[in-house]
């Protein structure tokens, strides 16, 4: 068949010389290259007690974050929900009452808000689809566990603790940081 | 020396003496020295599937090295495996495969799923695939991620090591267990 | 006599419980030598550096389940692996694993029997080994295991031939079959009397036997019988628990016999150079002498798994080609040389 | 692919087959014939071994499912290496009963595309040699890609159906 | 492993054949096919595949998703190389919607595209040595790949289903991070590679099993509609980088390794060459890169910046839009193709307007090479069979849909 393309290369030579036909030259060549790694430096990084670096922006457990003050932000708009291809986003949300603004950001909160970590498969829209800066992946991986009822991850393991802030600012663009410095936005009020 | 202790202790057991049953006197040194030895020498089957299969190479490759663990000899014959691996996506014309390789392992023998896919289907909740695993087989440890990283994996061996190495020696031959297995119809 | 008795006895003993040791150190050797060549480090979590992981694994497998497949043979089922692992383990008794020993004006010799007819056994007791495999692939009454078998077989056959072949050439320069009588002819080397190793008369004969002891330990790249990919895990796909150990302990086993008998014929057995210019006691001298042995012997060993984790493997027919076109014709030049050099010689 | 390399292709076709053309599209550029389902096979025969047009590469085959019209299209791709011409071929069959005869007999690639347009719409290629389910079950009684079949497994619990607007 | 003996005619049991059962489960199946071979010893008289054994069904699932949403589901279909599917989705919903992508995306695309067919090159070609048995070699050129992985995690956040750029463009631009590791790569995987061609590429045991092995003559495989690197193995130099180029392939210089009969060995050097080639591609396109955006003015489907959204009552209406799937999109037929890790990986795009695709066909090259399988292991013996389906680098997952 003519070429296709104009620039295409033959690129097998499937004859043998006298040398590869007697085995041993390429044998020894082989055993010698396995030799020379013998005694390398091996990079197997002994898991459980060394870590392996993790990129920044890693996609692993979510965080539902607070603000400065330690509100929550989230706001139950469920943008979160719709965007997860996996469907692994449940909430259900309530009207904010007098006297809860320090544990509600906005009117409106999520009072139950569930990912089925079986069901999610990290893949990120959520944090992008989130408007209220509120719900990050971050670099943390979710635990193996034994059965499977606990896999439904309610707030009591996304949000973050008060007093154990999680960073996710590696994650946030540097216009977004530059942003959050103005004070005289609504939003970082 | 280990190994001989073991022979011995194994013969005893089963000329056992009527009145030295039960669980806690008499089989927990045996139970300890057979469970460390089982937690290290935990040969999976890695039923493959899909994208974990991938993620479970580099599992087995020069950075996570799952040898550490002793468990780089993989058997793809069931009868000699002891962890059966599930990673991916296990559609329902795949099921009875499934579930004839596990009915082919000999005791006792563990389960690991791995991955989104195998837990709960993830993100195919679509009409061909099995929304888990633990429908027609029993599952000790599940993995979570789509793929889970190499530690992740590795961190759901070690949850299994640690079910073996715990195990009574006799849970494999309880009513319990049995009932279990009944529950998923198998045997 | 009853002291001879005695002696024999321990020597059994000690020798069956040494083959028993280096065979399951050799699994963990393997498993850190295939790290090491792949930039891993291998199993260290049982015990230090992963000490015990043979003991784990001895362990786990007396204690797992045994499934004898409904469709089976049961009682060649069972045989197949207690084949296996006799014959590997008879193969020791005619090894030299060491000069005389002297101790209170009686001396005792470290071979547990030496036949005048040592190399035969040794290659009768091996290839019945072969039977061991094929009863127990052909009892599992699974195709893949019966595959396995065949393969097996027809590998042994064809390679025993070669591998005979190729020390006939080696008997025609000793002039023995006694193992002991030809390590015993390798002694001194370079020193004082200059006898050298048969390596250097038999080059090539030398080569053709470790091909063909490759063949015959069921190694890489001639693991056609088990070929993990192909045949899942050949003849033993149906095994579970201590039988299947049997197996994977008769292939170290015979690894460590052929080590034993690379070194013995071609490596100058239990002698190390200048062993008779040093002026040791003669006790002394025998006791180096098995370390040399033994030192020879876990280089080999170090050998079959440095190939098994570098080379691909063979085709069926690629390998039955190299055994009967290659292999047999350069055994059987080899022996026509060595005669004609031999006669030139006198 | 420009317009006078469309026209070229319309007018191969139309020398032998121009009573077949329902209509002609170039969405995205990209020439589409829609054509009756008779001589489908004829036609793609025909563009194969024309000296010129040589459409010997086929890309796909595929079902479309328009529950509106009550039809099910099957859309072949042609590609011409040598020329580097692709074309996209339609026919339209009845939802109930959709027969077209099979490619098969052209391209030998074409097997396993016939079968999954079978699979998943219930396409009859007559002349087939082995026309069975290829990725789903066997015993499945439906053709899961027809548009009026859920998409979702049933029997799943862990997901609510009220909470995705189902 | 039980065997069935399902085919087993009565005429098949006279000529003394038998029924191997090679499969699902079996290892050297990768994922998981069936073949009931019927064998005359070690020879395979005729096979019978069965496939379908993950089947997901992408095409339904693309359905019911928006059209950003179906990004994650092609990251499944070859996850050896997941950034080529995800990419070209992205450049189909990009025809479709005729946006106008600026030149650094591009060439960024290509980049991460040659990165992802070399980690698809990189896993069949080491995995045909472990089909043989060398697994060694596998385990060196993984290291690389754990690199390749590395560079994905530093510009996406995932290892392997990556769901990596958007629609229009990337989702933030490479860090530095993400640059030195991509010229770590580029500087120590050439040595790695030469070592692993010296150990294998010209050792007469890997020559002998490989020549010969499972061959396909170029007309056969242009009537199975082959492509990639198995069509090319088999002397046709169809690429689908040099005959329809997207995304800048024009702008570079790389030739297209071609085989003569299309064995085994064949496909192996096919793909070996194509690896020194992807990384000439990444050279070039490194060297010629672009200042600029690195996404599209495509505000109907890119997000807009986040601080935009937390401030800006306009940009997080776009935003609500484009996450709930309520833009508009046009009405039409697009059929795009890229040079996949196995081929011409094909997306035909039928949208009604509608927030998800009316219907997408998706063309995979493995589904369509793989039935090709019993005519190129018909009378070779079973060592062979196992190498060819390494070799033709079937993933199961775009097998099956």
């Amino acid at each position: 068949m003519q070429s296709l393309s104009g620039r295409s290369k033959v690129v097998v030579k499937k004859e043998m010389t006298l040398a590869e036909r007697m085995y041993l030259p390429a044998i020894l060549g082989g055993v010698m290259i396995t030799l020379r790694h013998f005694f390398k430096r091996k990079t197997t990084i002994k898991y459980p007690e060394k870590k392996r670096e993790f990129s920044a922006i890693w996609r692993g457990h979510h965080v539902l974050k607070r603000d400065e003050k330690g509100a929550e932000r989230c706001t139950a708009c469920g943008l979160c929900a719709v965007s997860c291809p996996a469907e692994a986003i449940t909430m259900t949300s309530g009207e904010r009452k007098k006297g809860e603004e320090h544990l509600y950001r906005e009117e409106k909160y999520a009072v139950t808000y569930e990912i089925n970590m079986l069901r999610c498969i990290f893949c990120g829209l959520c944090e992008e689809a989130c408007p209220k800066e509120a719900i990050f992946l971050t670099d943390r991986l979710v635990s193996t566990d034994y059965g499977r009822d606990g896999f439904i991850y309610g707030k009591d393991k996304l949000v973050e603790p008060v007093d154990k802030r999680i960073d996710v600012t590696k994650r946030q663009t540097p216009a977004v940081l530059e942003f959050k410095k103005h004070k005289e936005f609504s939003h970082n009020k | 020396m280990q190994a001989t202790q073991t022979q011995n202790t194994d013969i005893k057991l089963v000329e056992k003496p009527e009145g030295y049953e039960g669980a806690g006197f008499f089989a927990t040194s045996l139970d300890k020295v057979v469970g460390m030895a089982r937690k290290n020498s935990i040969w999976p089957l890695p039923f493959a599937t899909s994208c974990c299969g991938i993620e479970f190479m580099a599992t087995m490759g020069a950075h996570y090295d799952l040898a550490r663990f002793g468990s780089e000899r993989l058997s793809f014959s069931p009868r000699q495996a002891d962890l059966l691996m599930v990673m991916g996506t296990i559609a329902k014309k795949m099921g009875p495969v499934l579930r004839q390789v596990y009915e082919q392992m000999a005791e006792p023998r563990w389960v690991l799923s791995v991955g989104a896919c195998a837990c709960s289907g993830g993100i195919f909740d679509t009409y061909s695939v099995l929304q888990g695993i633990d429908r027609i087989i029993p599952v000790d440890v599940y993995v979570p991620g789509c793929p889970p990283r190499p530690e992740q994996i590795i961190d759901g061996i070690m949850k299994i090591q640690h079910l073996v190495e715990t195990e009574s020696l006799r849970r494999r031959d309880s009513p319990e267990y049995k009932a279990m297995l009944n529950k998923y119809g198998i045997e | 006599m009853s002291t001879f008795l005695i002696y024999k006895l321990a020597l059994v003993l000690a020798v069956f419980g040494i083959t028993l040791l280096v065979a399951m150190y050799s699994t963990y050797l393997e498993r850190k030598v295939a790290a090491f060549m792949q930039d891993r480090v291998g199993p260290d979590r049982a015990g230090p550096f992963g000490i015990l992981q043979p003991l784990a694994d001895g362990v786990k497998m007396f204690m797992k389940e045994e499934i004898i497949p409904n469709v089976s043979n049961k009682f060649l089922f069972i045989v197949g692996p207690c084949i296996a692992m006799i014959t590997a383990i008879m193969a020791g008794v005619v090894i030299p694993w060491g000069n005389t020993i002297t101790i209170g004006g009686e001396t005792y010799t470290l071979q547990i029997a030496d036949i005048n007819i040592g190399i035969l056994y040794v290659f009768g007791v091996v290839s019945i080994g072969v039977y061991g495999i094929m009863i127990g692939g052909w009892a599992s009454n699974n195709k893949y295991s019966l595959l396995g078998a065949i393969r097996a077989s027809a590998q042994m056959i064809s390679y025993e031939l070669a591998m005979g072949l190729s020390i006939i050439a080696l008997i025609m320069l000793t002039g023995t079959l006694s193992l002991r009588e030809i390590a015993l002819m390798q002694g001194g080397g370079v020193g004082s009397d200059w006898n050298m190793w048969n390596v250097v008369y038999q080059p090539v004969g030398f080569l053709m036997f470790i091909i063909c002891a490759f063949a015959e330990c069921n190694r890489m790249p001639f693991d056609l019988p088990e070929s993990e990919t192909e045949l899942v895990g050949g003849y033993h796909t149906e095994y579970s628990s201590m039988k299947l150990g049997f197996y994977l302990f008769a292939e170290y086993i015979n690894m460590f016999t052929s080590s034993a008998l690379m070194a013995t014929l071609y490596f100058g057995g239990f002698n190390f150079p200048f062993q008779n210019d040093l002026g040791l006691d003669p006790n002394l001298v025998t006791i180096l002498g098995t370390v040399a042995f033994f030192l020879k012997i876990g280089f080999f060993i170090f050998f079959f798994m440095w190939v098994r984790w570098t080379l691909p493997r063979f085709r069926y027919d690629q390998l039955m080609n190299l055994g009967w076109k290659i292999l047999i014709p350069l055994a059987i030049a080899n022996v026509a040389i060595t005669g004609l050099v031999k006669i030139l010689v006198k | 692919m420009d317009s006078t390399i469309q026209e070229k292709i319309i007018s191969i076709i139309k020398e032998k087959f121009e009573g077949d053309i329902l209509s002609i599209e170039t969405p995205y550029n990209f020439l589409t014939i829609n054509l009756k389902q008779d001589n489908i096979i004829e036609i793609i025969r025909y563009l194969y071994n024309h000296p010129e047009a040589k459409f010997q590469y086929l890309t796909t085959v595929c079902g479309i499912h328009y529950p509106d019209v009550k039809q099910i299209a099957i859309m072949y791709q042609l590609h011409s290496l040598t020329n580097n011409w692709r074309v996209r071929l339609k026919i339209y069959l009845p939802e109930e009963n959709p027969v077209v005869p099979t490619l098969t007999t052209v391209f030998a690639g074409a097997n396993w595309m016939e079968r999954e347009t079978y699979d998943f719409f219930g396409v009859k290629f007559t002349g087939h040699p082995d026309l069975r389910r290829i990725l789903n079950v066997e015993d499945m009684i439906i053709h899961p890609l027809r548009k009026e079949y859920p998409l979702e497994d049933q029997t799943r619990e862990d997901k609510k159906d009220f909470m995705f607007g189902r | 492993m039980a065997s069935t003996d399902i085919l087993n005619t009565p005429s098949d049991v006279e000529k003394g054949y038998s029924t191997l059962n090679l499969g699902p489960t079996h290892p050297a199946t990768h994922g998981i096919f069936q073949n009931v071979l019927t064998m005359d010893g070690e020879v395979i008289v005729k096979s019978e595949p069965t496939i379908g054994y993950i089947h997901r069904a992408f095409e339904k699932l693309a359905e019911r998703r928006p059209f950003y949403q179906i990004t994650p589901i092609t990251d499944r279909m070859n996850y050896c190389s997941s950034p080529i599917n995800n990419i070209g989705w992205h450049m189909t919903v990009e025809k479709l919607i005729g946006a106008d992508i600026p030149k650094r995306v591009q060439y960024l695309r290509v980049i991460i595209m040659e990165l992802a067919r070399i980690s698809d090159h990189l896993i069949c070609n080491t995995v045909i040595g472990v089909d043989t048995g060398a697994l060694t070699g596998f385990v060196y050129l993984f290291q690389f790949r754990e690199l390749i992985y590395e560079i994905y995690e530093e510009i996406c956040g995932a290892r392997l289903t990556t769901n990596i750029g958007r629609i229009g463009g990337f989702e933030r631009d490479f860090s530095p991070k993400a640059w030195a590791k991509i010229d770590k790569f580029l500087k120590e995987y050439p040595d790695a590679l030469k070592e692993f061609e010296k150990l294998v590429m010209r050792n007469r045991i890997f020559m002998d099993r490989t020549i010969g092995a499972g061959p396909i003559s170029a007309e056969r495989a242009l009537s199975y509609s082959f492509s990639g690197p198995n069509l090319r193995a088999a002397g046709v130099d169809y690429d689908v980088r040099v005959m329809n180029p997207y995304s800048s392939y024009e702008d570079f210089d790389f030739i297209v390794p071609v085989g003569t009969n299309g064995d085994t060995y064949d496909r192996f050097m096919v793909r070996q060459e194509e690896m020194w080639q992807s990384l000439s591609i990444i050279r070039q396109a490194i060297e010629k890169l672009p200042e600029g955006p690195h996404h599209a003015e495509v505000p109907e489907f890119y997000l807009p910046p986040k601080q935009e959204v937390y401030n800006n009552m306009e940009a997080l209406i776009y935003h609500f839009k484009i996450v709930m799937g309520e833009t508009d999109v046009p009405k039409g037929e697009v059929y795009h193709c890229v040079e996949g890790g196995n081929g011409e990986l094909g997306f035909y795009l039928i949208s009604d307007g509608g927030r998800t695709p009316f219907r997408l066909h998706l063309r995979r090259p493995c589904f369509i090479y793989y039935q090709a399988y019993p005519e190129m292991i018909q009378g070779t013996n079973i060592s062979d069979a196992i190498l060819t389906m390494s070799s033709m680098n079937v993933i199961a997952g775009e097998l099956d849909a």
